[in-house]
């Protein structure tokens, strides 16, 4: 599949059809990939492709740098490209103004892969490699955190939360990296008037996170790129897990899954349930 | 498959010609029917004006003994018994509270739910291709006015079966009989039902103006799913008869008596031959 | 709890529909506890979760939320919007493990007067039950 | 820093008995900003209004809370005289410590607590209210007036009279509407063609109405005073310029029996055809579903050779017009409910049992208007659509469907009673030996002459009433058997009828849910369309500058539909008789520097007032795209505020800044 994937780049780049193609590369043996940007038909011999290529690339479409480049040919997994459909549903990428290669893909080693609903990109322009029908690589599912947490009493749960916000630093990693958090400027950073408290303190731990996970409500394609990055290993992603199954349980909503389907917001049923509402 | 079987008192009393019938009947497409042990009357009419409480309590109870025999479904053919069981057990599930009252008086437990079936819906369970693959002897003589009367289809909010005001799942199962339906217009109308004692008068002319119409409209056949209803159509014809002077000698069968006789089974196996019109 | 607690109660109200209930409450003298303090707002639509989250931060120990019945909306749908954001923002807390029975959501319309003293007399009578917020208040506190 | 003065009302002692309003003064006086906090005994009076007048010149106060009754009572008294007083009308607050303070609480330590609560939060938010400015828009001095119905008549001739521009946009060939085929009008029974017609010419002929018949609203862009509206002129093959209705070509069409709509199908039209004689405009429209030519694309084409104008046009195709306008009547009316058994919607049964649909001699209260009319498909002799016989029992049945949560719609059709009443007067009036039946739920008369018309039905023309339900129809050797009951007898009825008239539920015309959506306007479940207040605001509607009549709002009769066309007429026209308009500023706004352009925002707004931009440098190169607010359209809900993940979006008057200070003065 590399080569293949190599030959495409170099395709494209000699066609001049794009500008710069933004793959996945690798320093040593074993580490996790890390995002290449290909401007020049020599340079694609490094792109690689393989079970450490976690990254989801479409992070990297909002960067103004990137931007510059010129059109780019973005190399995709099937989870990475759900994230395409909802930028693409937000306005954020002209479809047009980018191509896309789909890398048929087995599992990348990543706890997410357990549960992975597309191994095969559907809507690239070129589809590289074919999934194997096998279950992804992943690690074995363990238990799954959030039915751990939510069988547990509320106070239980706070406790829970409290003493994982209690250890975030706000250093927005878990913003940077989400491919779906592409505000000029995030709320966080907004001065006139406060709306969320800037310090590390647990009110305004609770309070980001808060904003973070509801801002990424029945849009987060569950690419657990937000978990991954927090260098305090709170598991942030599960917060948006959770608010994708009421998106699912009521509105039948997947983000990314379906480019017709209507967004959960901004739109309405006067059908939507209201047993919460007296 | 086995499924269990309420026959109420009319089964196993005045009309235990039905009985035969459908057992007979549904025994041919394999279907067994186990009586729910020491099962009591529905209540009936006379219940429900007497007291409220009652009227569930009689059908609960025998709700509760198809629970406890294993049951999940329960087949009632006399629509009157149906709609009684229906109707506690909708009420039951309505209302936990009422549940709890009435588990204490029958002194059994009502958590588990009953179908309760009648005899139209047993054999749309079977499936009417089933039953078309089954037929030996097409009955391509038979021009049946399905008579539905009052309590197979009413009250629809209990019943929630056919279309109350125009019914047609007889028809449907006659049609894979190969017997030919008429369109007529008292489907639905009362015979008359229990006043075939107290106010014989307005049977007469009740049931008189259905087997009128049903002629009329060609019918050479009556086809009825309830003991009360071939009551007051065959019992009672001979005096119609005598009272308005007319001759009707209209057959009135019940449904499983069709079904059977299209299954190949016998006059007497199915209890016809004790109608009280009949011609052999 | 001490009697002495008086809970906070923090309403966000819509201009068209709950916060005239609340004044056909008064015009009718309706009498209820004063622990409420309404905000008044155009519409549930304009009613933000971050309001929510600020009504705590400013020490609330309970929060309402209330506005027109659906199809009564004044501006048609705000609070069609409002109730599907509702219905994913109290998962959210959920999740976190708030203490749900300190949010309240209601439709209360213009004729309702009687609705609204008895809303806010149970949600006042409620919080009373439940004592101050010390688990968000906690938080506030921690770090200052 | 804001210069506030705080006013402090005592309303008599409606506030001060439960209140001290000195001590709610003298706390505010302390709070940073305050610069008067003074209380009197009516804030409202001329002397109270006077005080705020000198404390803003004595103190050179820039901002103003009254704290007295509800904004809804005063909001814009105070306004009034701050503005008056050199200070924006919009940094006035008001708080309310009347209605939801010492009306509501009787402990004068806790409802004063509350209040000092109450002005301290009004405070804070006065003190980020910005100064704004009404919004003005111009306003184009035309009216569109959809539906061309006797209240959509009513309305256009009522704009136009006043010396206005009316467009009137008409679904069908002509207009005239339902009226146009009823027969006699109750209580009066005047001839309901022969009082609308006349109306109709003055339409066709008024030299500010331009009539777009045939044709259906597309598309509506825009906002109040300055609407867009797009008009789908259907092709109706001739050219109705040249055309001068002579009638030619109609009767020259081979294609004849064609059921008619305007007769519901008891009559018939050629292919070509006008719908009725005194149709407006008086030319013809060719069904292109019947014409031989247009299916076959060749042959036939008489119409053609017959036309001395040469106004036939095969070719002809949709045309899509513009209308500029600045308010907009709907006057879309009603259709009857579908009796039998096919619904629109399945949570109605409908009637199979009455054989609608099924008996040739059932029919609806419409169809029986086209049989009594002398314009009728009988030239007004009663005869039966199966056999033509003259029909000597007719059974009329009222609410079928009204009021019958099981198989139709809960409300009344408020008209049944009345025109089942005069169809069995009018009845008895051409079949002397005739026995009209009613059947009847309760006789619901209110109106001027109106119970006296019904008493006339059944004392002078002996229809007989049954009050009670008919359970069933059927066709007996050439009868009709309506089975049903005499509630007040107590005892079953049976009746055999030659014909049965079946007065159906009144439900909305088709299609009225997607004209709402496009005028932004409500509707209820049964899609007739809302009102802005039942009582107060009868022909308003929630989008600004669209106003409703006739039974598109309800079941109406003609004179209710007329009244009601000229109050949305006179609506209208309060609005054209000004060159511009202002609004409320309190609308939103989108800081388009920090837009992330995901259009959530465009999505959520209630109004389409939310529109996809571009920011461009001054020289003119495009920098970014952003959400913009067209002020003219916004109405403020702010739903944009919450929906926009990066708060760019604001509601002045309600702004973030302004909440968040508002729970500031809570702790």
């Amino acid at each position: 599949m590399i080569t293949r994937l190599r030959e495409t780049c170099r395709r494209l780049l000699d066609q001049n059809k794009v500008q710069v193609v933004i793959g996945y590369g690798q320093r040593r043996p074993g580490a996790a990939a890390h995002p290449v940007f290909i401007t020049r038909p020599e340079d694609v011999g490094q792109l690689t492709w393989g079970g450490n290529c976690f990254a989801n690339l479409t992070v990297y479409l909002k960067r103004k740098e990137v931007k510059a480049l010129g059109k780019a040919a973005l190399v995709v997994k099937g989870c990475d490209e759900r994230a395409l459909v909802v930028l693409e549903k937000e306005a954020q990428v002209e479809r047009g103004d980018l191509y896309v290669i789909g890398m048929a893909c087995d599992g990348v080693h990543a706890p997410k892969c357990s549960a992975c609903v597309v191994r095969t990109p559907r809507f690239a322009d070129e589809l590289i490699g074919e999934a194997g029908s096998a279950p992804g690589a992943a690690s074995p599912a363990a238990p799954d955190l959030l039915d751990v947490l939510m069988a547990k009493p509320a106070a239980e749960r706070w406790a829970f939360w409290k003493s994982e916000f209690s250890r975030c630093v706000k250093c927005y990693a878990c913003r940077q990296v989400c491919p779906l958090c592409y505000c000029e400027r995030c709320i966080v950073d907004k001065n006139r008037p406060v709306t969320i408290d800037t310090s590390a303190s647990l009110k305004g731990n609770f309070a980001w996170h808060i904003t973070r996970a509801f801002h990424l409500a029945a849009r987060c394609v569950g690419c657990g790129e937000c978990t991954r990055a927090c260098p305090a290993g709170i598991p942030v992603g599960l917060l948006n897990r959770s608010l994708a199954d009421t998106a699912k349980g009521n509105f039948g909503y997947a983000a990314g899954m379906d480019p017709a389907a209507e967004p959960v917001f901004g739109a309405w049923s006067s059908s939507d349930k209201e047993d919460f509402i007296r | 498959m086995e499924i269990g079987y309420y026959p109420g008192c009319a089964l196993h009393g005045s009309s235990n010609d039905y009985e035969t019938s459908v057992r007979a009947c549904l025994a041919a497409l394999g279907v067994g029917l186990r009586e729910i042990d020491d099962w009591i009357c529905c209540g009936a009419t006379a219940a429900h004006s007497i007291n409220h409480k009652l009227s569930i309590a009689l059908p609960a109870r025998n709700l509760a003994l198809a629970a406890r025999d294993g049951f999940g479904e329960l087949l009632a053919p006399c629509p009157m018994c149906s709609m009684e069981l229906l109707k506690a057990e909708q009420s039951l599930r309505a209302d936990p509270e009422l549940r709890k009252d009435i588990a204490q008086i029958v002194e059994l437990g009502l958590d588990r739910k009953t179908a309760v079936l009648n005899l139209i819906q047993v054999f749309q369970k079977i499936g009417l291709d089933q039953i078309k693959d089954a037929v030996k002897r097409p009955l391509d003589h038979i021009t049946a006015a399905c008579y539905y009367g009052c309590l197979l289809t009413r009250p629809p909010e209990t019943l929630r079966f056919d279309d109350c005001e125009r019914p047609s799942t007889m028809e449907a199962v006659l049609a894979e009989l190969g017997a030919k339906t008429v369109a007529w217009n008292y489907k639905t109308e009362c015979c008359g039902a229990g006043l075939t004692m107290a106010n014989e008068a307005t049977v007469l002319e009740l049931s008189h103006k259905i087997l009128m119409n049903a002629a009329s409209h060609g019918a050479n056949c009556v086809v009825v799913a309830c003991p009360m209803c071939h009551v007051n159509l065959d019992m009672k014809q001979r005096d119609i008869e005598r009272r308005y002077s007319v001759r009707h000698g209209i057959t009135i069968y019940y449904l499983s008596d069709l079904v059977g006789m299209a299954l190949g089974l016998s006059d007497a196996a199915l209890g016809i031959d004790r109608h009280f019109v009949y011609r052999g | 709890m001490s009697e002495a607690f008086e809970p906070k109660i923090v309403a966000y109200v819509c201009n068209w529909c709950t916060y005239l209930g609340a004044d056909l409450a008064g015009t009718n003298r309706l009498e209820y506890p004063p622990n409420v303090r309404v905000l008044r707002l155009p519409c549930t639509g304009r009613i933000d979760f971050n309001l929510i989250v600020k009504a705590f931060e400013a020490g609330a120990d309970a929060v309402l939320v209330s506005g027109c019945h659906p199809a009564d909306c004044h501006y048609t749908s705000g609070n069609y919007h409002a109730r599907r954001r509702w219905i994913v923002f109290r998962r959210l807390l959920e999740t976190l493990g708030f203490e749900m029975e300190r949010i309240h959501f209601t439709w209360i319309s213009a004729a309702e007067g009687k609705k609204w003293q008895q809303v806010v007399t149970e949600i006042t009578e409620k919080t009373r039950r439940l004592g101050p917020y010390t688990a968000y208040r906690d938080l506030c506190e921690a770090h200052q | 820093m804001a210069r506030i003065g705080v006013f402090t009302c005592w309303c008599g002692e409606n506030i001060a008995r439960t209140v001290d309003v000195d001590q709610v003064s003298a706390a505010i006086a302390k709070l940073p900003g305050v610069r008067a906090s003074v209380n009197y005994k009516y804030m409202c009076s001329d002397p109270g209004q006077a005080l705020v007048r000198e404390k803003i010149a004595a103190e050179q106060l820039d901002a103003v809370v009254v704290a007295s009754c509800s904004p809804h009572m005063h909001l814009r008294t105070f306004r009034k005289t701050a503005e008056a007083a050199g200070v924006n009308a919009y940094r006035v607050e008001m708080a309310n410590i009347r209605e939801q303070c010492s009306w509501v609480h009787h402990d004068r330590a806790a409802a004063t607590a509350k209040a000092v609560d109450l002005v301290r939060i009004a405070v804070a938010k006065v003190r980020w209210d910005e100064a704004l400015e009404p919004i003005r828009v111009p306003v184009t001095r035309k009216a569109l007036v959809i539906g061309g119905g006797v209240a959509g008549i009513q309305a256009a001739l009522d704009i136009a009279d006043a010396g206005y521009q009316v467009a009137l946009v008409e679904r069908e060939p002509s207009i005239g509407g339902k009226m146009a085929g009823l027969s006699e009008t109750f209580p009066t029974l005047d001839c309901s063609q022969c009082i609308l017609t006349p109306r109709m010419v003055d339409v066709g002929q008024h030299p500010r109405i331009r009539l777009h018949s045939y044709s259906e609203v597309e598309s509506v862009s825009g906002f109040v005073g300055n609407f867009t509206v797009t008009i789908r002129q259907k092709a109706r093959y001739v050219d109705t310029a040249k055309c001068t209705g002579c009638g030619e070509c109609w009767n020259s069409c081979p294609i004849k029996k064609i059921p008619s709509e305007f007769d519901y199908r008891l009559g018939f039209r050629p292919a070509i055809y006008i719908p009725f004689p005194q149709a407006v405009p008086a030319r013809p429209v060719i069904d292109k579903e019947n014409c031989t030519r247009l299916k076959k694309g060749k042959g036939c084409g008489f119409c053609e050779k017959k036309c001395q104008a040469g106004a036939i046009r095969f070719d002809d195709q949709d045309k899509l017009v513009t209308e500029e306008v600045g308010a907009i009547v709907v006057a879309t009316g009603f259709k009857l409910y579908s009796i039998g058994k096919q619904q629109e919607n399945e949570s109605r049964s409908g009637y199979g049992e009455y054989g609608y649909g099924e008996y040739k001699d059932v029919i609806d209260g419409l169809q029986f208007e086209r049989l009594v009319s002398a314009s009728g498909p009988t030239g007004g002799r009663i005869a039966r659509p199966s056999d033509g016989r003259e029909p000597k029992n007719v059974v009329f049945i009222s609410c079928v469907g009204s009021r019958d949560n099981a198989k139709g719609v809960p409300y009344c059709s408020k008209i049944c009673c009345m025109y089942t009443a005069k169809h069995a007067m009018l009845y008895k009036h051409k079949v002397h030996d005739g026995q009209a039946h009613v059947f009847y739920m309760d006789v619901r008369a209110g109106g001027k002459n109106y119970e006296e018309f019904v008493r006339r039905a059944i004392e002078q023309d002996g229809a007989r009433y049954y009050r009670g339900r008919v359970s069933r129809i059927y066709e007996e050797n050439g009868k009709l058997i309506v089975r049903g009951a005499d509630t007040l007898a107590g005892e079953p009825v049976t009746i055999e009828a030659d014909l049965v008239v079946l007065a159906a539920a009144i439900t909305p015309a088709a299609g009225v849910r997607d004209l709402a959506r496009k005028l932004n306007v409500g509707y209820d479940e049964y899609g007739f369309l809302l009102e802005s207040h039942p009582k107060l605001r009868p022909v308003e509607t929630a989008s600004a500058g669209v106003f409703i009549c006739g039974a598109c709002q309800g079941p109406k009769d003609i004179p209710e539909s007329v009244a009601q066309a000229s109050a949305a007429a006179s609506k209208a026209l309060i609005m054209l008789s000004r060159d511009e308009m202002t609004r409320e500023p309190e609308v939103a706004r989108i800081d388009e520097k920090n837009c992330a352009a995901c259009f959530a925002c465009v999505r959520t707004c209630p109004y389409h007032a939310i529109e996809r931009g571009e920011v461009l440098t001054p020289r003119g190169v495009f920098v970014k795209h952003t959400a913009r607010v067209n002020p003219g359209l916004c109405m403020g809900c702010g739903t944009c505020v919450s929906i926009c993940p990066s708060k760019s979006a604001d509601l002045a008057g309600f702004s973030e800044q302004q909440i968040y200070a508002e729970l500031e003065a809570l702790v």
